[in-house]
């Protein structure tokens, strides 16, 4: 289960929704050992940008060795890696992070915006019955993706997929019940999911954000607060990149 | 060919360690690279108590850099010394500690803490630009900084380095001052204190706003710092801000300093400390340099 | 929408001007870029007499900058007066005339000389760090900057900037220093002084050794400095450091600063300052901003 | 006469000696008003390397609008150029510097090392009987682009291309005459010149080399010292980029 730091290969790039592109990598290092909920870290061929960019995982297939990113262009460094075609090459590292746990019982995946491309691979590898629920601001993207492995119910702000609202509303309109969350998305999205988990005792793994430096757990930049002293840190600070990215809705303080 | 260097009385295998706060313990990077290649392994800032540091986000890349403001999180002594040390012991390099706090009773305390424990230097972390007290206070000021010297030099069994502030008018009086208090060597610089603005969401890109900036944007500043403060001290530089390649190292020794320290850029390259102790041996070879002290101060 | 900002009483089209020394008199650029679309030019320093500079090298690259020791190589202020300003005066912008000398009496017989001429500012450089006597010794320290600042003042016919050094431990102390002197605004920052080192030829890089860093490398710096001298001080302040782009534009402008100086840039892009106008107006727009007062402090 | 800022095409790229590259680029409005002994900027497109490399004009084809440039890679810009293939985009500004005068009278054109190149679009220009003195470490390049222009004298510091030594021990050498020298190469080269040609009364224009910033003559960096005060900088400093590259002997003072 270690860290691999290579040259991985790009082998397909394609523009899915508006700034959200799908990119595959030849990474056979990283992805023997990566699993649902780890993310790489992509280093830029600018000298002007330092800091790798953490992207998450949206699908691991360990027979081809490749793997799938889905990321938003949000600056130069995600423009950056969006102009790479079939053939070019590009530094990363990883797998990073801890991933899901897989539990036994019904599932409900819920992904929100740039948080959906993680929770496919996880319900590739979901044993039991699945949920999925999936909260857009208004461009769906991945819809197939997931469709095709499992209940997909959906929320979108504009109303013109599924329930008008989050995907809380699509949740309860819905009447979705399930033993396991599982979800990655927004801060406000995590914290009400947060919320009804705790409030009916429901398993939650949630996959947090934060920005990152080292990704390996060194440079503590992307710590959030835990409610319990860290057995680590020996603060009430959890480390996103190395303990997380995903935590049970009960260790975290996301207020 | 001797790529060894002797630093107040303790000899690295090699000039190259690593930035305080970029390489944890040592325990993160050990599965990427092998802690028995570098001459020394600098740990992140330990205080008396745990720190829980600053709110997020501590980071910002910034043009040909990056900014930090993670506020000395750190386990406190006790943790440290149960945990890391032991940890750093399995392997053949030295290490060096890195001493922050907010009173001089605070770093006397880890000091004297430290005076039991198996480790071969300690550096004072007196620069650092994102702790309310304590950190650059003592670094701006050559009184405050020649006292606190003073009192860790007086309970200190290791040789103690001074980690100088680069936010300062002329860095040779900061030197002097540590120099003529008792310092057994220098780290110079430590971050520059910096600030951005996200444009967009018209907020400060760190929590703390204001940060500390590192990485091959501020290397001039650093290079022409530890050349001054060389010509006006004697004890030894431990030279850092900037460095990529084994160049950038031998550019450092060049300008006076002994050794090295490597930072931002293993945020870049995780096996960065590592390839640049090669980068200098390659130096060194296509040179025909036999031993690293020739290109001391040799400009 | 109205991109007009007002500066010490003189009211200049749009926020922007260019670094002194990055751009000549202008004349240089005029056939690349349309000088009426400038808020200001601001000219390469003059001093009483012509000035030869240093000797060559005197530019290094660094990494997302450079370092620069010119040394104040200008014509003098004769020829200034004849051929420069008459040049200037064909176009619909603001003149800011730098001014460089050794001593007070030599800044104080340009500020004189000029009193009569058809110029609007005068900015006074007390922080070049490439010149052994004047500068950056008056940029320095407090005492100093308020004395020249007030003989200065004292003769002045046009409002005064004062160019301010990063240098220091303090921007408020001496933005301070230069506020109570009787100084209309303040430029900030100058270049922070560096040292590159050719490893292969084992030389300096810019044959004064040292030079003055600038570009997008230290902007971190300036847009800190700006923000902190903007709180202590209630004087306009045109910020300059690395501005590469309108967002880095608005990026000072949301520090506090009223304007700004586009230097380094203009050797990636000559047309920089110019794209830069239109840029911070594109981002006005996008924003929908009436006013770019609108921006000012407003992080 | 303008100077232009534009993006150029790479139309050919080939090393043609260790460390010498071939680029021939597709620059219409440049190519317009170039001539022999000017130079353009070209600008890296790594965000760490702001300031743009000067490169000499080896050949100017005013009907095509293409430029070729024939440069060594001495650094990470030069090198990033090189690595340019056909097709690529590339800025560039200029024509920028004086250029050589073609005089009336038998010419004598001398080039050392990386000072060669720009020698070739002369030899093309001028009119008259032409001689060619090109210098060498060891290894030559574009001698048949030189030969099948003119008659061509060597020198090479190892003998194995004509003269052992320095394009002066070739002038000697082989009693080589003309009314008008232009020259090219290291300072060492251009110092002897100038004392030779001095000395003989003879007209030369000695194109020089100097660290550059902004090429337009704004910002003082790339001077070198005149014997006379000169008429713009009102001191003994005349700027390279600007009132140069190409001096009279008797103006600049080498030394």
């Amino acid at each position: 289960m270690g860290i691999s730091y290579v040259q991985a290969m790009v082998v397909r790039q394609e523009a899915i929704a508006t700034d959200i592109f799908s990119m595959e990598l030849q990474a056979p290092e990283l992805a023997q050992d990566a699993k649902a909920g780890q993310f790489i870290n992509l280093y830029s061929k600018d000298g002007s940008r330092l800091l790798p960019r953490p992207i998450s995982l949206c699908q691991i297939d360990r027979n081809t060795g490749r793997l799938r990113l889905v990321y938003r262009v949000v600056g130069k460094g995600t423009f950056e890696f969006s102009g790479y075609q079939s053939g070019d090459r590009i530094q990363v590292a990883g797998p990073l992070g801890n991933g899901f746990t897989p539990l036994p019982g019904k599932a409900v995946v819920i992904g929100g915006g740039i948080g959906i491309p993680p929770m496919l691979q996880l319900v590739r590898e979901l044993p039991g019955e699945v949920q999925v629920v999936l909260g857009y601001r208004n461009e769906v993207f991945l819809e197939e993706d997931f469709s095709s492995l499992a209940k997909v119910y959906y929320a979108s702000e504009d109303g013109k997929h599924g329930v008008k609202g989050t995907v809380m509303d699509a949740i309860r309109e819905y009447g979705i019940q399930g033993d396991v969350i599982y979800a990655c998305g927004p801060m406000p999205m995590l914290r009400a999911i947060q919320a009804y988990a705790l409030e009916r005792k429901i398993k939650a793994q949630l996959s947090l954000e934060e920005r990152m430096a080292c990704g390996v757990g060194a440079c503590l930049a992307c710590v959030c607060r835990s409610k319990e002293r860290d057995a680590h840190t020996n603060v009430n600070n959890k480390r996103i990149c190395k303990d997380g990215p995903v935590f049970y809705a009960e260790e975290v303080d996301l207020t | 060919m001797n790529m060894s260097v002797r630093i107040a009385g303790v000899t690295w295998k090699n000039p190259v360690t690593v930035a305080s706060g970029t390489f944890g313990s040592g325990e993160e990077y050990s599965g990427l690279l092998d802690l028995d290649q570098l001459g020394a392994v600098t740990t992140k800032g330990v205080a008396n108590i745990p720190w829980a540091g600053n709110p997020t986000p501590r980071i910002a890349e910034t043009y040909g850099g990056m900014m930090n403001a993670i506020g000395l999180q750190n386990s406190g002594i006790d943790v440290f010394v149960k945990r890391d040390i032991p940890f750093l012991k399995q392997y053949d390099t030295k290490i060096v500690v890195n001493v922050c706090g907010k009173t001089v009773s605070d770093y006397v305390e880890v000091v004297e803490r430290l005076g039991e424990e198996p480790v071969d230097m300690l550096e004072i972390n007196v620069s650092c630009p994102n702790v309310k007290e304590g950190g650059i206070a003592f670094g701006q000021d050559p009184k405050a900084l020649s006292q606190i010297t003073k009192e860790v030099k007086r309970v200190a069994k290791q040789p103690i380095i001074m980690k100088l502030s680069p936010n300062v008018t002329d860095i040779t009086q900061m030197a002097k001052a540590a120099e003529e208090a008792g310092a057994d060597a220098l780290s110079l610089i430590n971050t520059l204190t910096g600030m951005k603005i996200d444009v967009h969401k018209r907020i400060f890109a760190v929590a703390n706003k204001t940060g500390g900036l590192s990485g091959p944007a501020i290397k001039p500043i650093a290079v022409r710092m530890v050349y001054q403060a060389a010509k006006a001290v004697k004890i030894p530089i431990i030279g850092m801000g900037g460095i990529m390649t084994g160049e950038d190292a031998v550019e450092f020794i060049m300008a006076g300093a002994t050794a090295v320290a490597v930072g931002t850029a293993t945020f870049h390259d995780p096996m960065a400390a590592v390839r640049i102790v090669n980068e200098i041996k390659a130096y060194m070879e296509q040179y025909g340099i036999q031993d690293i002290s020739e290109l001391k101060g040799c400009v």
